[in-house]
């Protein structure tokens, strides 16, 4: 039996929302992959924990109530400092407050080190065939 | 204390109050037989239960708003626009996060911050650090009904403060503020906090004042069944009776389907009544609020005004007792207190308009009543078994089981077991029944009802209905449809 | 000519057809030849009939706002910005009042007046005097379906020159476009002109190219009960059909009860169905028009929103083919651009959101359009029965008789003696059913629907009802009650 | 049989909302008026016409379309010049576009010689109690 890739997923910071992260915690499960979601009110540290713990090849962070940038910002720092500074960063949700151009909001998360960065109303399949492409790509690299 | 649906004594209650007066300064200020002799002067027209009895008698729906802002004058000042411009029926004080996490320094940090920046800084009215004066200067500033909004885990030093501050009304409950408001707060808990709570409006009551009290009825707001909100909100309900509250108002949040929303209203009032005259507290007054679309808003203010209009259209339909109305800022955050009114405004006239109609009472109602009732039945009657006859207790081992199960829920003591999906004509069904003790029955009713969409739109019953069913808002729609 | 219900000779048309284009200089530029080859030409999603075939086909509720000003480019932005901004299905263009009684000079000067202002000194978009070649910027400027709305007794020229442009829809009937518009105006003549109007169309439709015809439903928009304005729909739809019209959409204005409101447009379609099928006029399409409340309208902009979204729920309830929307301006005069867009955004969220329902096909649905097919066959069957056979000397007849009898119209040739009230429901019956030719059971229903309302309100059943039905909404309700 | 008070009604100028009307005429025919109701778009002159031919003792004027002032200005000239001075002219409906203070309204259509000026939504019962008031107060003057 294949190993499956581990995920660790979690909503940063002080919102209760839960909606988003239960649909795709079961779109990743059902995709094939081993899911460990932190849920929601999930600090910066635990999802460096959990990822260490666990072996996960990527941490999908959402935020919902628009402070996600100050929330985010230094996650992939932490990374780096625990070892793990090559696991694939993904974010999505409200990141700002109100209507902004998604553009900018896209290149300022990259900048601090998101590989992935989604707009409002992203469907959990996009998130899924960019994590396959993304680890494909990975296990190449790897293998060259 | 161990937890369990029994009054609980005066002594219990006292111990308990020592020290949740001392919470914070502000405690100290309550003055429980004081508290009495001020809601004695209070006129009948501010008084919450009251006027909600009177709505009843007469087939009213009542406006209410959401509002709450920093500081007191801001906050009297927004009351009253939505009194005489939002032509509101019962005002709310929301309180802000800061409270709701009884982190009562941040909340003072956010009072002087507010008053350098001249603008509210918090989400709500810091009503603990206002103090028993301070929120009195508010009851006295406005001629309504005033009833306490929140979303508070641990809600036992806001209630002492508001009540003796004389508020008339109480919002919240054990479950619904803790399963879509907190990730690891016990349900033992909450529940035992809630008590206190109902425990002190039964200490109004046995004073003589009547104070009304409603639990949160739309849970996570997403995508809830009827069956499981009445549950919830028939055991709040309960356990609210057993310490003593005698005027309660019980909820529920719009789910778009005016068959099974208006059906849903008349389910929950028949279903208290059932369970309640069962349990002989038949001495305490029902009354129903329903919620307007408590899902995602468009951003749009003249679609938001169409999904505000909706809601109040249903609740009017629905001849619920009030209803809580969402403004055409929704998506955006923080409404003006223009946005808040005009929210108000529209649902008034749709509510006025509609005032000599109802659903008629046909067999097609008839059969959704049925059905909810039924599972509200299943769900009920297992929670009393677990509970070996008592409600605190089986509500917690209910939970456990996924007897009782909210979808979405943030807290880990909900299972998430069950999967809600909407059925083709948008009323929504179960696509995973989970744990929930359903008959076979009633488990083809709903397989029968996601099966039926699943051919309308010719692919097979799956998950991704659900996700499909969270995205359809985003464009207007109720059914998320494949593309 | 002679008022017959008989399709017109070629040589009748053209004998007709010299004069009339000639009363304004633009009428030269109508080359028929031409405009048919003109309209071969435009795209399918720009054909109004085709448009409204698919919808029905699909279920669809099309949104369709009212508008119009007085220079080409002026309207041409503001039939793009509906468009865009207000996610309109369907365009108009409404006429201005000068044209609309033939006074083509001073729509020139409002023309003219305009130019120099910088802004629409007109009411409407005047399209005889900009001529085909005028109309076709319009046409050829937005790419949607485009009707022609107005409220012309004579609009044979009218109809000339916005057909010869390319619009693929035309509103009005010589009945609905008399009786509420005019007052000393003969029914035999603005029969006889719409009748040119119809055989306009009909000759389009020999030449393969099909329009959309609309009579206009509301009537006089006041408490008018569904039989009676859908037997004069069913009577121009036959009129119209008879000169060879294919594509007919036939219109309702909302009553204000749910119930009732949905079974008039289900009742509508069937009605027409039936007389159509028996007169063998069952090749012609049907689909079906409902109007947002056409009565008095709040000042409030929120409590307009509230109107209109009621509006558009009903609509999409009741699966009409479209919706006339309303704006939040209604009560202000002519809206802004925005406003416009304001009004068709929050109904397209109503429909939108309702698609997925209907008012379940209950037996107290089904008794409500029982009861209005009931009524409309008998005004039909005595309308046939006074022309000996014939519909248009039927109607005029009928009109004269009180047979056909339209509440507070201005014209002196509706007999004007029914009386409308509604009942305790808010569903508009007949406090004095007047000379129409009802059964004995029939007006024992209405009979009893007023004393039902009268003892609730524990009164005699009396004009004062018409009258606080009359002033009721501008206090926001349906029913006048007494104060 | 005691003879009729006779009032002249209608809707003056370009308009064809004829609700009003219709409700007034009812009214007063149920309040023991005889009513000569002269419907919509009835110019001036038709309005002192008809009261001449029938021997009116008031005219009743509704303007619903904002044009009142325009419409009716001139009025009570031409009753003037008529040789019926005496009678009594009533006005009432949206006599202006839009909101504005209704007493300067009132005042500016008792400058231009109308006895009684009414706000848009008054109910028929306060014009016919009016009309019974002024009737009365003039027989009593008539009799001194």
């Amino acid at each position: 039996m294949e190993k499956k890739v581990k995920v660790v997923l979690g909503v940063i910071g002080a919102d209760c929302h839960a909606v988003g992260n239960k649909i795709l915690d079961y779109a990743l499960t059902a995709a094939g992959f081993e899911v460990i979601n932190l849920g929601v009110l999930v600090p910066q540290q635990d999802f460096v924990n959990a990822a260490i713990e666990t072996d996960a090849q990527a941490i999908l962070v959402a935020s919902l109530y628009g402070h996600g940038e100050i929330d985010c910002r230094g996650l992939r720092d932490r990374c780096r400092e625990a070892g793990i500074d090559d696991i694939l960063l993904y974010v999505g949700g409200n990141l700002v407050v109100g209507k902004t151009d998604f553009s900018g909001v896209a290149n300022k998360f990259q900048d601090m080190g998101f590989d992935r960065v989604y707009a409002p109303g992203t469907l959990p399949g996009k998130v899924i065939a960019d994590l396959q492409e993304d680890l494909t790509a990975r296990s190449k690299e790897s293998l060259m | 204390m161990e937890l369990k649906n029994r009054q609980w004594t005066h002594d219990q209650f006292n111990a308990v109050r020592q020290e949740v007066l001392n919470h914070w300064p502000t405690g100290k200020e309550v003055d429980f037989a004081a508290a009495v002799k001020y809601h004695e002067a209070i006129p009948a027209k501010r008084q919450f239960a009251k006027r909600l009895v009177k709505a009843k008698k007469n087939g009213e729906t009542l406006t209410q708003p959401r509002a709450g802002v920093a500081l007191i004058d801001e906050h009297i000042k927004l009351l009253n626009y939505l009194l005489t411009e939002g032509e509101a029926d019962l005002l709310p004080t929301t309180i802000d996060s800061y409270t709701r996490q009884n982190q009562y320094k941040e909340a003072q940090n956010g009072i002087e911050e507010s008053l350098k920046a001249g603008r509210s800084l918090l989400n709500g009215f810091p009503a603990v650090n206002h103090g028993v004066a301070g929120v009195r200067r508010v009851v006295e500033s406005v001629n309504a009904p005033l009833q306490v909004r929140h979303g508070t885990p641990d809600a036992r030093l806001l209630a002492e403060i508001t009540l003796a501050a004389g508020y008339t009304s109480y919002e919240g409950g054990g479950i619904s503020y803790n399963i879509p408001y907190a990730k690891e707060v016990s349900l033992e808990k909450t529940i035992l906090d809630w008590q206190y709570c109902d425990r002190l409006v039964g200490l109004y009551a046995e004073h003589g004042i009547e104070i009304n009290r409603e639990p949160f009825g739309p849970l996570t707001g997403t995508l809830v069944p009827p069956s499981i909100s009445h549950s919830v909100a028939v055991i709040e309900g309960l356990l609210a009776v057993e310490q003593g509250v005698k005027n309660l108002t019980l909820g529920y949040g719009q789910c778009g389907n005016l068959l099974q929303d208006v059906a849903a209203i008349q389910a929950l009032e028949q279903l208290a009544e059932e369970y309640f005259s069962k349990h002989s507290c038949a001495d305490c007054i029902l009354t129903t609020v329903f919620h307007q679309w408590m899902g995602g808003f468009p951003q749009d203010e003249s679609k938001a005004f169409g999904v505000i209009s909706w809601g109040a259209a249903t609740a009017g339909l629905a001849k619920a007792t009030k209803v809580i109305v969402k403004t055409p800022h929704e998506a955006l955050g923080i409404p003006t207190k223009e946005a808040n009114a005009q929210g108000l405004k529209a649902t008034k006239q749709l509510i006025s308009m509609l005032s000599d109609q109802a659903l008629p009472a046909t067999k097609e109602l008839e059969d959704e009543i049925n059905i909810i009732k039924a599972e509200a039945r299943c769900i009920l009657n297992k929670v009393v078994e677990l509970g070996q006859g008592d409600y605190a207790l089986g509500a917690v081992r209910a939970f456990a089981a996924g007897v009782l199960d909210v979808p979405f829920a943030p807290s880990k003591y909900s299972l998430n077991k069950i999967l809600p999906a909407r059925d083709n004509n948008g009323a929504v069904r179960l696509f995973d029944v989970g744990n929930l003790p359903f008959t076979p029955d009633l488990i083809a009713f709903h397989h029968d009802k996601i099966n039926e969409r699943a051919k309308a739109e010719g692919r097979d019953p799956s998950f991704q209905m659900v996700i499909d069913d969270i995205y359809a808002i985003s464009k207007g729609r109720l059914v998320g449809r494949p593309r």
